[in-house]
């Protein structure tokens, strides 16, 4: 499959910066031909991704690096998060529906991605970082 | 949609203009009207053809709308 | 002066970045208290330059790789354009009003850029590329 158009991003871990790659992911996805509704979905796990590695990988420390690539292929989306924090030791409890290492927390952000996108993989190392793939397949052979 | 129309509802966090807040209400009103019309809901390309708009201003104008933080922590919290 | 702010980006000469790339500038900006024009003058200037290094840097080749980054300071904004394409020989005559190297083009880009930003700063070399730095200062003290 080859890659039709690629954004890489690079930028600190303040908050500000989740609604700039959220609304860089919408305007990446508006290439292809979806409905305002996906559009609003990949945003919401777009967020939901970034400010992860924001609170959890960096602890709200500001200081931490995330780099955000974003790929368009013939027939999907693709959206990787990095960032070089806290890591995950259990992956699979933290993607369970509520759970949250904070108590404070609604641990819904991997339940969003999941069900917005097409695909969610995660790769974590503890003390090293997090890296959260995401995919959205594009019907093709539609208008356009 | 009807998530975030009740967003728009609510008091809105962020500060928004008002011809920001008037090009999101259009782009709102010709998604709903060209739902009806084609009996499903239309892409991004038919709405931003539609307003005579690019596609990213439509982005930027939905954007524009919406706290900077997460969707859902903002809703829950 | 501290940076308060520093997103990173880098994409393929392809003309839907240009529009990404604006749409990134105008959120970055939205994190300073500028009236809806200057955002607007912002995403213009912007377009110009990263549209400058699509059509003029890399002949419309959507080859070509386009770094675009984004810095805030306390009292101003800088967006940084740089690409690695075919250089500009004489800046000076680059940047006269309506010339330009294409009898169909208008020859404004630059004139824009210098009217819309506060400094415009270009460096470029013939075979190795061209920089285009623009600062728009901030009016500090008020809100926020
Ligand atoms: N980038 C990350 N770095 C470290 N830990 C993470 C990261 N992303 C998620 N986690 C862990 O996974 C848990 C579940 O994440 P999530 O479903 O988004 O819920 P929440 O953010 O509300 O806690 C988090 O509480 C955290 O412990
Ligand atoms: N990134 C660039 N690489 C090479 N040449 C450039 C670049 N940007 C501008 N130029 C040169 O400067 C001229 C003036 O640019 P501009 O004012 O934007 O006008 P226009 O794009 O309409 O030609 C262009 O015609 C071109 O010859
Ligand atoms: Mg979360
Ligand atoms: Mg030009």
């Amino acid at each position: 499959m080859t890659v039709k158009n690629r954004i890489f991003m690079s930028f600190t871990s303040n908050s500000e910066n989740v609604g700039i790659a959220r609304v860089a992911a919408a305007a990446f996805a508006a290439q292809m031909d979806l409905t305002l509704n996906e559009i609003e979905e990949i945003k919401v796990a777009v967020s939901e991704a970034v400010s992860n590695s924001v609170i959890h990988g960096y602890g709200n420390d500001n200081k931490g690096i995330i780099e955000f690539t974003m790929m368009l292929y013939e027939d999907r989306l693709e959206y990787i998060i990095v960032d070089h924090g806290k890591g995950i030791a259990d992956i699979a409890q933290a993607r369970q529906p509520s759970y949250s290492s904070d108590p404070e927390r609604m641990g819904l952000g991997f339940v969003f991605m999941e069900s917005f996108m097409d695909e969610l993989i995660i790769e974590s190392q503890v003390g090293v970082g997090t890296t959260v793939k995401m995919v959205k397949k594009i019907q093709t052979g539609g208008t356009h | 949609i009807g998530e975030i129309r009740r967003f728009i509802r609510d008091d809105n966090p962020t500060k928004v203009s008002r011809p920001v807040k008037e090009l999101a209400y259009r782009v709102y009103r010709t998604q709903e009207r060209l739902q009806s019309l084609l009996g499903r809901e239309p892409t991004i390309h038919e709405v931003a053809k539609e307003l005579a708009l690019a596609p990213q201003e439509i982005v930027s104008a939905l954007e524009a709308m919406q706290p900077p933080a997460s969707l859902f922590e903002q809703a829950y919290h």
